[in-house]
């Protein structure tokens, strides 16, 4: 039996397998499939201080080991979630990351104010990165300064630990990234999808309502690993990795590269128990080896 | 609505693959188990030898279920080829039973099935769950060739089929929303999947004549299971419901017709170019 | 017949189909497979100032719907271009775009002075975004300033017809296209690769002796055709799209998007003669609807 | 050196898959007009309804050329997986004939072919080829154990042959260098395809002896005829050779064996992790 847990900062996981936020609904939609407390943890959809509808369709496409989304942040708000969601997932002893956005300082404050006050928030993953909103998201996620004002006040507010998700679009990610950890994040989540586009050549225009959408999947593991593999090298608060990730080896390499912990998104939908297989396989690995999941973090580094 | 049995992602090999023309196929798989599902439920079908492209499992009707569980495609895409050139053998992922089922019949409501293409996958295991209950519905079976009508022997066996063409190579010259314009009488209960502009015509002669009508709603799906919110359909009530969960069957009324672009084919024309 | 022409400032390619840029070689190894001078033009392998021999292997490696490489910029050196290359794709008859290298301006004005002295050379194509190269190449690339110091000192050094590449790792890529329209390039091409990182999860270790690499191929196809979309909104002048073209109708939907031109890359290792392949198809779809290749230029665009 | 025939990409179906356990294939493909391919060349072979992944194509020696060509493959990773579980009639893209041909026999010299596992493949062509030319060369062929030894009977038929396996199970208990070592007379011309640590211990061999020595070198490839400079294998004169074009039969003598990494298995050891 292998040790599996690995810690962000304060926060211990039962291991590093993660579900990424947008693709694991609010993490009650899995009963049917496995027992989602087994993960290391799941990350919300992303969470604004009002419910919000989202875009008109189509919002999703297909793209080459790939997918582009424009869901637009649709949302039951951060009040439903915690009188309605939070309470099941803590009976269930799901460690929770409550992912939020917000379009202005005030209301990624706010929100965070409002999850301090329930208990069962393992930590909260500040989206600054999201490409599909009109305001806020991926604006403030490629301004080192701008994303180290949303930490700061956030920081402020609440004592959950707080994780930053990068985006790739910032010319300098590593900027980014140090002026978060400086503003008090106690890990960066790296990375969100990066912006794309598909046109229908028959109907010639774009396929998505909104014109682009975020790319995420396979064909978004190798610079989303790059990433990774470059921040170990410039922070020193943990990195959880995500993109693209399908099967434990990819689990394993985003580790290997440098993240303490990874997260799983389009992988659940081809599959709802994708992140169970991939925490099942990681441990494989783990146990042939006679590692620690801990073990792996950072060793492919020269 | 019938209580809906567990979900769950299982690996089944390919019994047999059934053409019916270049277009259309009939794919049958080996699941000892079973599959409970319920006619107007679907699966996400992929191949389990696709590799990383094409990525995302495709939604398809259950055409029949239990221990042979088979989909009716019609080729669209790279999926959709793929799966008109599978082999016997070969392995695929089905996720199901996923989404709701047709509406049970009223008390005193004739069953009308108006099904368009391969629309008639989920409408034909709906008339032979009716078969079985012993009610023979009136159906009308249309396309815009006799080649477009696969499956319609079977239907005709166990409902009152009309068929219709747009090119009058086979039945009624003309669309099935015609037909259903002169035979729809007021105690009628209609079932329709198909184009999405012949379900919004429908929903409009059910509207105005005010006999209920239930649809079958397509639109690009990632997950089929709630979680993705890739399926919005917009509602009459400004909101969307999503098709995977909320769907796919649902009554007309609630369908904001014409709003969104939720299939393809159901968009605005491309704009003119000047030549 | 259609009309396949297409313009690209002064100059008018045959068709708007190109071969990119260090997927092409020098556009002279393709005399078994097709005649290159049937393509609206064909990009030469990086040029530098002196030869280089490139990187150390591994070189490439397979990643999903795509490929990294980091070659390094192993080219023969713009003398002996000039004197062995050039003289025989003239006699072909060939469109030839030289795609340039360097580390300084100083060395951009050297290669640029010494292929003005040459005749046959329709354009010249700065690279200022190449990934895998210590200096120079992003770096440039990234910044908007430095991106136009370069094409501002090529512009005076020459009067062939200038094209900049731009780098999608730029963070604000249309301030960098602006900068360098505003230096005087006569149209930009975008993009170059993405880096990417594979790691070997037995081996443990990066598989790129580079460790990172660019990332080429279908899977980056989406984030390009979004930058090509944003940037058509962006510059007046022609915008030549690149990266994951392997159809005809991967190359009309950039046409689409807003690109005069396109460029062949990754597709043509699987397939020597995609780029003639591509150039038919485009052809085909303009001919069955009654429209000259120009006409498809941006009409996806709102 | 013969001179090359024109180099062509088409598309031929499959003819037959010849499976030696679940590790070897021989792929048979089917080619009216033919391909005139020499020993020691490769074609760049893929699954031409692959779709987007796997991308690139696989370098794959020849084993046997004109209107059947055939290759042997030994399964990697997804796209030999693929290629092991190819079906008759599938349509595969071959690229070729790519790269040079083993260097003729000299006068006076005895060919010996030193081959480890699927580097069988372009030295039976070769043998094949020196059989019709009424020479019978020496050959050595090693494998980790039985399993690996495909094809043996055939290069037996026309090849003095010595088997080594390292788990002793057939033939010679030991590496194919122990046997080399033993046999290598200064008259031989040493040709060898297999592993590059095993190549690169025969390079040694035969210098010490003053014995000419040809390889086959194996190193990844994009394009396989020379455009993406993604095949370089560095060269005692502190330059690199490109595999696809200068190669992949070359002189032992001018590879700078060790220095670079040009072959995953080359590497160095992973380094040891604290428990
Ligand atoms: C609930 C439901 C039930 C369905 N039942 C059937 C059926 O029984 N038989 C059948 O032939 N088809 C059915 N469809 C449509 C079928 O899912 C699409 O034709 C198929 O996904 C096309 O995939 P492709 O790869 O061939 O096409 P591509 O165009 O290559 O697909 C690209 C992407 O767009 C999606 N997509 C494209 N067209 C559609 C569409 N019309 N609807 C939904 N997604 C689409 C694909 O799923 C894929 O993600 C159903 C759709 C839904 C939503
Ligand atoms: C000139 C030449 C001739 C060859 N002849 C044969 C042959 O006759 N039979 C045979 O079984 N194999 C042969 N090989 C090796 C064969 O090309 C690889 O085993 C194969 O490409 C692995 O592909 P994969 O998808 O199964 O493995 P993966 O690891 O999934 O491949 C990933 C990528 O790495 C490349 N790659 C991985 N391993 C190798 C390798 N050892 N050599 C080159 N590229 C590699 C692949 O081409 C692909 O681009 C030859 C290689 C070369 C260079
Ligand atoms: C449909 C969809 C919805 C998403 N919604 C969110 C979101 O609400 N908040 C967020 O931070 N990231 C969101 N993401 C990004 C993912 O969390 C993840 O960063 C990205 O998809 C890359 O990982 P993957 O390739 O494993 O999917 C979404 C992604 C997808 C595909
Ligand atoms: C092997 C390889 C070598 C390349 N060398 C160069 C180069 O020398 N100069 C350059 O500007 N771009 C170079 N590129 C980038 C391509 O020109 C192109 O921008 C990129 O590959 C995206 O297009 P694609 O997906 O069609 O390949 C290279 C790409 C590859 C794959
Ligand atoms: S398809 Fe994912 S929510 Fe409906
Ligand atoms: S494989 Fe492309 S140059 Fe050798």
């Amino acid at each position: 039996m292998t040790d599996q847990a690995v810690s962000v900062g304060s926060l211990t996981l039962k291991n590093p397998i993660l579900t990424a936020s947008g693709c694991f609904g609010y993490g009650l939609e899995y009963d049917d499939f496995y027992d989602v407390a087994t993960l290391g943890g799941i990350c919300t959809k992303g969470l604004s201080l009002h419910p919000r509808l989202g875009n008109a369709p189509e919002r999703i496409c297909e793209t080459p080991a790939g997918m582009l989304n424009a869901i637009g942040l649709a949302n039951v708000g951060v009040e439903v979630f915690c009188a309605e969601k939070l309470p099941k997932l803590r009976a269930r002893g799901v460690t929770v990351i409550a992912n939020i956005f917000a379009s202005s300082v005030e209301d990624f404050v706010a929100i965070a104010e409002r999850l301090d006050a329930e208990s069962g928030v393992a930590a909260i993953e500040l989206n600054v990165s999201c490409p599909n909103v009109k305001e806020g998201g991926i604006e403030f996620g490629k301004d080192p300064l701008m994303s180290a004002r949303v930490t700061e006040a956030v920081r402020k507010a609440t004592r959950i630990p707080l994780w930053v998700k990068m985006s790739p679009e910032a010319g300098d990610i590593a900027a980014v990234a140090k002026a978060c950890e400086a503003a008090g994040a106690d890990a960066v989540t790296a990375i969100n999808t990066i912006r794309g586009l598909s046109i229908d050549s028959e109907l010639r225009r774009a396929r998505l309502a909104n014109s682009t959408g975020g790319l995420s999947g396979p064909a978004l593991r190798p610079i989303a690993l790059r990433i990774v593999w470059e921040l170990a090298g410039k922070v020193s608060i943990p990195i959880i990795g995500i993109g693209g990730i399908f099967t434990a080896r990819d689990a394993i390499e985003f580790l290997l590269a440098g993240a303490t912990a990874v997260q799983v998104g389009t992988a659940n939908f081809s599959d709802p128990a994708a992140a169970k297989k991939i925490a099942d396989g990681v441990r494989e690995y783990c146990e042939t080896r006679g590692l620690a999941a801990k073990d792996l973090i950072g060793i492919a580094r020269p | 609505m019938t209580v809906l049995s567990r979900r769950e992602l299982i690996t089944a090999t390919l019994l047999q693959r059934e053409s019916i023309g270049e277009q259309y196929h009939v794919l049958t798989f080996d699941v000892p188990k079973g599959i409970a599902a319920e006619p107007g439920q679907f699966t996400m079908l992929r191949g389990a030898e696709w590799g990383e492209a094409p990525l995302l499992p495709r939604p398809m009707s259950y055409l029949t279920a239990g221990t042979t569980p088979s989909v009716l495609i019609k080729v669209a895409g790279e999926g959709t080829i793929r799966m008109a050139r599978s082999t016997p053998g070969e392995p695929f992922t089905l996720l199901g039973p996923l989404g709701n089922t047709w509406r049970p019949p009223a008390q005193g409501r004739r069953p009308v099935l108006v099904a368009g293409g391969v629309g008639i996958a989920p409408l034909l295991f709906f008339a032979r769950r009716l078969h079985e209950t012993g009610i023979r519905p009136l159906a009308i079976y249309g396309g815009r060739t006799t080649r477009d009508l696969p499956l319609d022997d079977e239907l005709s066996e166990i409902a009152d089929v009309t068929l219709a063409t747009e090119d009058g190579s086979r039945g009624h010259h003309g669309r099935v929303t015609d037909v259903l314009a002169k035979m729809l009488s007021e105690d009628a209960l209609v079932y329709t999947c198909g184009p999405d502009r012949m379900m919004a015509k429908i929903a409009e002669l059910c509207a105005e004549r005010d006999v209920p009508c239930e649809v079958s709603l397509e639109t690009p799906m990632a997950c089929g299971y709630g979680v993705c919110l890739g399926c919005p359909v917009p509602t009459t009530d400004a909101g969307y419901i999503y098709a995977c969960t909320q769907g796919p069957c649902i009554d007309a009324r609630r369908v904001a017709w014409g709003k969104g672009e939720h299939a393809p084919h159901k968009r605005p024309e491309p704009k003119r170019i000047a030549p």
